[in-house]
């Protein structure tokens, strides 16, 4: 496994973080924020400038750069969750550009545009990243099993309904937010641990927009099809990298592919590509006898 | 929660067993030298010319008979202007295809991620991210031993023009209109600044935009009022065009100073008429009889149906002449550390310009290399009309 | 010097109103904010450029806008044919909307950029000499003629929406479909309506914006971000609120970046957005935010 | 209404009034509900019935008048506190949680009430592991009750239609409120499934022997049989209320339902 490998799968598990974060906003809380991005930058820069300029360990800027996130999203989920739900999304979106331009005006700290680069390097830093990526799946995995998760879902279909059974929806959905945003923060920390450089536009809406497109390929409420689905589009663009179709090279392609691919799972399977199912091997098994079953009958 | 962990082992398994391993580094069959540039994303309409020259150059050599009788194998991967995506790019030829030297991209910023990895990996990059950042650290002023750079960088092109225009055109008031999130500008922005500011001038005002501003008449307005003489533009083409006609409307007269960004198509696609533009140029690209820049800037407009000349086939060129003389000399071409300590001793390689570049081992980057300055005529063909040497 | 601010303003405001009412109208009729309509927007510009050039006698330049909105209708309908149509069919949530239009917007950014990303291309000019003087305000032809043309297209819009049957039952669609299919209107063909509407805007403001600020492959991205803004504050949904606020947004940020330079201007549209969100939900003259039972 | 003096009041509303714009929903209604006692409403369709339901529930707060639950007055409280407080309800069309098993939704009314942080649900702490297992017993012991656990598993939208209903009444019942509103329980369903409901519904009045509740229904058959006490409502006014025989040959409500007779 050369670093090139490592490097790709430290990306994808990267993506996968981001998209469980999104994934907890959105297939659990039923929110749409476009502004995840926003709260990368936001712990990436806190953590690494402060790093640089008080002399103090990565961890302990790390935990000041995730509680920055989760103030910031509290501070934007307060009084936005009261009003309708299009207006959450508008709110984040602004915010994801608000945050993009208040990094270039700090420019002393941040050095702006030119990209923040004086990060340490942290040794098997792979490892630190596919732990934190396992540690976050699990992470998410008991929030949806548990009661959190059940009244989520609630929320997420019938907000009336939830509420007259005694879900606080409007403190649980802030609750939510803080958590999701912090574990998106993580993502930007690891991001820049694994650059080493960090750049504002890094960050940008794409990314945000790119995250909601691979939770919503991979399932709207499956937490395996989100984790599959952004480690595999992730290494989608690097397989294409030296794929040559009728003699050209789809290096140049790669962004035009990979959105026609998610343009035909919109139309053809609006539930993306596991729907609600909870694929795992023992359920494939199962899957596999019944299915063993009714060909013999 | 087992299941789950099973299912990701096995994806990363099945991913790296398909992946090829990397080769070993022969010391007699071809040489493998990786070329990184930006063919997709923002600044494509120069890695594009970029990417073309550096092909074009690599043939050039192995017609030529390559380096010491061994040919040279060129990869090209596409780094889209972007951090991950040139980590990526690296990884890929360094590990995977084991290339052992690189040309690097136009701009800097993911050229700034290879910074370490390239002494690590033993792997000499020569490019053209004029941003000191990548060839010397900037907390410590330490020069990064395997990254070089065969251009005069930001500083010093601002530099050559703000020199010109306080001694050539002996203007004493600047303005500077930037937009501060693009690497590139802001990189050329400041040294323009600080300069004039050393030498005389007086800048009265520093206006600013963003990426998703089009419309620059504040800020045009804003100068015209400061009283400026002349204004320094240096962003990419598309925002030049918006800020030139911007200032012309706002009814500013002064002259309107630019980096190698003001070069061609700008003269025709100004709605104002063109008068008083100076801008850096690399080279003297319409003289035929100056070096071969005229012949591989037409070469490229041929194949690739460009329609003005792009400067950066001429530094595409230049940078392999740099890494291939380097390489020559060395004994063994494809250890990396030897042609790293070859590279900082360049002297004499003759360029694209018709001139020659002596690398300083100290901050490797060109430290004999001077700017023409270039305006338009009547009837908006390109003029040299000056040359600078201040490094 | 505060007129010729106000002018540049008023001229910029125009812009934004065209972008921001091609997102007021498709939200009015189906709830959600078309985002290729950037992407639209780029593709006009482009096919407003080719036209201009290839075409031997070089057309007076409305010509050019008539045969590019044409163009326009035709793709937008695709578009909604290719994607939205089948979102509607089997009713997905609201989120599959965003979704699709963003990867819309990526997909057409991409492949301009693919075919187009040598240097930007420019319109051939227009006018023999680029402003003329009112008093000592220097007023550039150009934004005039941007100005005229807008406020003369929103016109006609309003006067669609307010006065005509069809605008009657596109309201209606807007404010209840369900009750309008029962009433009789054919829904499928307002929807119609909406999206060459939709196409006629992004045609204009397409050739509009590529002669006014050359045309390159993230042209109309670039400026619907603040389109956008200005169709939430205008009140989701309402043109006539898009108008005002576009107009709004266009002398705020003129003044501005005038006053504060131009880097804390996305933080000033957010915090006004946030302003507007909070003390008029509804949008300058939009409908009450609130979700009903 | 002296039967009902002996015993305390679980809800009461005095000079109840809901209007919405000219439209009075709910004109000054009295109403006590007393404990153990099931209160049937009946009227015409939009007489009003639905919108005093969501008042209850605190859903819409009412124009005028005052409500109160256990003795405390709810006008300020918001629906979750007052469902907090032990009223339970069913909806019209009904609101099964799309997303979860027939169990999940069961449970999902215990867990607001869960005794783990989050913190302790994300680590797999055992208080979360006892805390859920407390739940899950509730929650299939209650099924049980009402012989509904073969479903547990089953994802509550696909079941037939009287069964969801079975299981919204479940879903309330699992926290043993002290009031429980049924909205129109026997809609939809053919005469079977109603036969069916009766029974399931006495069967809950042996088993919650202290729950009082009330159901707005048409069929007359299952008001008559089930309900101790009925109002009847027209036009948001309550035109008459008492015993299901006294209702039966009451001439006010007999007109309401099949118009004047001519001779008038």
């Amino acid at each position: 496994m050369n670093n090139y490998q490592l490097g790709l799968i430290m990306n994808s598990c990267i993506s996968v973080i981001e998209v469980v974060s999104v994934f907890i906003i959105t297939s659990l809380a039923g929110m749409f924020s476009l502004g995840q991005a926003a709260f990368m930058t936001i712990s990436a820069y806190l953590t690494f400038v402060l790093a640089k300029m008080l002399h103090l360990p990565i961890i302990l800027t790390a935990a000041i750069g995730l509680g920055m996130s989760g103030l910031c999203a509290y501070i934007i989920a307060v009084p936005t969750l009261r009003l309708r739900k299009d207006y959450f999304t508008l709110i984040t979106m602004g915010f994801g550009e608000m945050m993009a331009s208040i990094v270039v005006m700090l420019e002393k700290y941040t050095k702006g545009s030119i990209g923040f680069s004086s990060i340490p390097k942290v040794k098997s830093i792979f490892w630190i990243i596919v732990a934190t990526t396992i540690a976050v799946i699990f992470f998410a995995w008991q929030l949806k099993r548990s009661r959190f998760g059940r009244m989520c879902i609630a929320l997420k279909t019938d907000e009336t309904a939830a509420k007259s059974f005694g879900i606080d929806v409007y403190h649980l959905k802030i609750k939510v937010y803080v958590i999701a945003s912090c574990i998106s923060g993580l993502a930007g920390i690891l991001y820049g641990l694994k650059n080493r450089v960090i750049t504002p536009d890094g960050f940008s809406w794409n990314l945000s927009a790119e995250m909601q497109i691979f939770l919503f390929f991979g399932g709207t409420n499956s937490l395996t099809g989100a984790v599959i689905s952004a480690f595999g589009l992730k290494l989608l663009p690097e397989m294409l990298r030296n794929l040559t179709l009728f003699g050209v090279n789809m290096q140049e392609y790669r962004t035009v592919i990979y959105c026609l691919l998610i343009l035909l799972v919109i139309n053809f399977r609006p539930e993306g590509m596991l729907g609600d199912k909870e694929m795992s091997p023992s359920r494939m098994v199962r899957a596999m006898k019944r299915r063993l079953k009714r060909e013999k009958s | 929660m087992k299941k789950l962990l099973t299912c990701l082992l096995v994806l990363v398994l099945a991913f790296s067993l398909f992946a090829s391993g990397a080769e070993e580094k022969s010391n007699d069959g071809p040489i493998k030298i990786g070329s990184i540039m930006d063919l997709t994303g923002g600044a494509s309409n120069m890695g594009r010319p970029h990417s073309w020259g550096v092909e074009y150059a690599i043939k050039k050599v192995n017609e030529a008979g390559g380096i010491n009788g061994r040919q040279i194998e060129l990869y090209t991967q596409d780094c889209k202007n972007d951090i991950t995506e040139g980590l990526n790019a690296y990884h890929k030829l360094v590990d995977e295809i084991g290339v052992c030297a690189i040309i690097g991209p136009a701009l800097s910023n993911p050229a700034s991620a290879w910074v370490d990895l390239s002494a690590e990996d033993k792997i000499p990059i020569v490019g053209h991210f004029m941003d000191e950042v990548c060839t010397t650290n900037p907390d410590t002023g330490a020069v990064y031993p395997y990254m070089f750079l065969a251009e005069p960088s930001c500083s010093v092109q601002s530099y050559d023009m703000a020199a010109y225009a306080l001694a050539e055109l002996g203007l004493k008031k600047y303005a500077v209109l930037y937009n501060p999130s693009n690497a590139f500008a802001k990189a050329h922005a400041e040294p323009f600044i600080a300069y004039v500011k050393e030498n005389g001038g007086e800048v009265t005002a520093v206006e600013t935009m963003g990426w998703a501003d089009r419309d620059y008449s504040a800020q045009a307005i804003k100068i015209t009022n400061s009283g400026a003489e002349a204004v320094f533009l240096c962003d990419y083409l598309a925002q030049n065009l918006i800020s030139y006609d911007a200032l012309r409307d706002a009814g500013f007269k002064g002259a309107i100073l630019g980096a190698n960004t003001l070069a061609p198509p700008l003269a025709d696609q100004v709605k104002n008429d063109v008068y008083d533009v100076y801008f850096l140029q690399n080279y003297d690209m319409l003289n035929p009889n100056v070096g071969i820049i005229n012949e591989l800037v037409f070469s490229e407009m041929a194949a690739t149906g460009t329609e003005s000349p792009q400067c950066n086939v001429g530094f595409a060129w230049d940078a392999v002449q740099v890494l291939v003389e380097a390489m020559k000399k060395a004994k063994d071409p494809t250890d990396g550390e030897e042609v790293a300590k070859l590279l900082e001793q360049t002297t004499g390689v003759l360029l694209s310009s018709g001139d020659t570049i002596s690398i300083d081992p100290a901050t490797h980057r060109p430290n004999n290399m001077g700017m023409y300055i270039a305006t338009y005529d009547e009837n908006h063909n390109m003029v040299i009309c000056g040359r600078e040497d201040i490094y | 010097m505060f007129l010729q601010l106000l002018f540049n303003g008023i001229s910029l405001g125009a812009v934004y109103a065209l972008i921001a009412v091609g997102f007021a109208i498709v939200f009015s009729v189906l709830k959600f904010s078309n985002f290729a309509h950037g992407g639209m927007i780029s593709i006009c510009a482009y096919i407003g450029f080719f036209f201009q050039k290839t075409v031997k006698p070089t057309p007076p330049i409305w010509v050019t806008i008539l045969f590019t909105s044409l163009c326009g209708i035709v793709m937008s309908l695709f578009l909604d044919r290719i994607v939205y149509a089948s979102i509607r069919r089997n009713k997905s949530p609201k989120n599959y909307y965003f979704l699709s239009s963003l990867t819309i917007s990526i997909i057409i950014t991409a492949i301009l950029n693919v075919f187009f990303s040598k240097n930007p291309l420019a319109y051939p000019m227009l006018f023999s000499s680029t402003t003329f003087n009112v008093g000592n305000i220097r007023i550039s032809r150009m934004d005039t003629m941007i100005l005229i043309v807008s406020v003369v297209l929103l016109v006609l819009l309003i006067f669609l929406i307010d006065k005509t049957k069809v605008g009657l039952a596109m309201r209606a669609v807007s404010i209840d479909p369900e009750t309008s299919k029962l009433m009789g209107i054919n829904s499928n063909f307002i929807i119609l309506m909406t999206f060459s509407l939709a196409g006629i805007l992004a045609g204009v403001s397409g050739v509009l914006l590529g002669c006014k600020y050359g045309v390159f492959p993230d042209l109309g991205q670039s400026m619907m971000i603040k389109g956008f803004i200005a169709s939430v504050i205008g009140g989701l949904g309402s043109l006539g609120g898009a108008i005002a606020a576009a107009f709004l947004l266009g002398i705020i940020e003129m003044f501005w970046t005038y006053v504060m330079g131009s880097l804390s201007t996305p933080v000033m549209t957010f915090v006004v957005m946030l302003l507007f969100l909070f003390i008029r939900p509804q949008g300058i003259s939009g409908r009450f935010a609130k979700e009903k039972v | 209404m002296e039967k009902c003096d002996n015993k305390n009041l679980i809800l009461s509303c005095k000079d109840l009034c809901m209007n919405f714009g000219g439209v009075k929903a709910v004109d000054n209604l009295n109403m006590d509900v007393p404990e153990g006692i099931t209160i049937g409403i009946i009227g015409p369709n939009g007489a009003g019935k639905t919108t005093i339901y969501n008042v209850f529930s605190r859903i819409y707060k009412q124009t005028s008048g005052t409500v109160s639950f256990n003795g405390q007055c709810v006008d300020a409280m918001d629906q979750v506190s007052v469902a907090r407080m032990g009223l339970a309800r069913t909806f019209q069309n009904i609101r099964l949680f799309a997303g979860l098993s027939v169990l999940d939704n069961v449970k999902v009314s215990l867990d607001y009430a869960g005794k783990y942080t989050i913190a302790e649900a994300v680590f797999h702490l055992p208080r979360r592991r006892k805390e859920e297992r407390r739940i899950a017993d509730k929650a299939k012991e209650t099924l049980k009750l009402l012989n509904l656990d073969s479903y547990s598993d089953k994802m509550a939208i696909s079941l037939p239609y009287g069964l969801q209903k079975m299981v919204e009444i479940a879903r309330a019942l699992v926290t043993e409120p002290k009031l429980l509103m049924l909205d129109e329980p026997a809609a939809g369903l053919n005469p079977e499934e109603v036969l069916q409901l009766v029974d399931f519904l006495k069967e809950i009045k042996n088993l919650y022997p202290g729950l009082s509740i009330l159901v707005i229904e048409h069929r007359m058959d299952l008001v008559m049989n089930l309900c101790d006490y009925i109002y009847v409502q027209n036009f948001g006014e309550t035109i008459a209320k008492g015993t299901p025989s006294e209702i039966q040959t009451n001439p006010t409500v007999l007109a309401a339902y099949l118009g004047e007779e001519d001779n008038e």
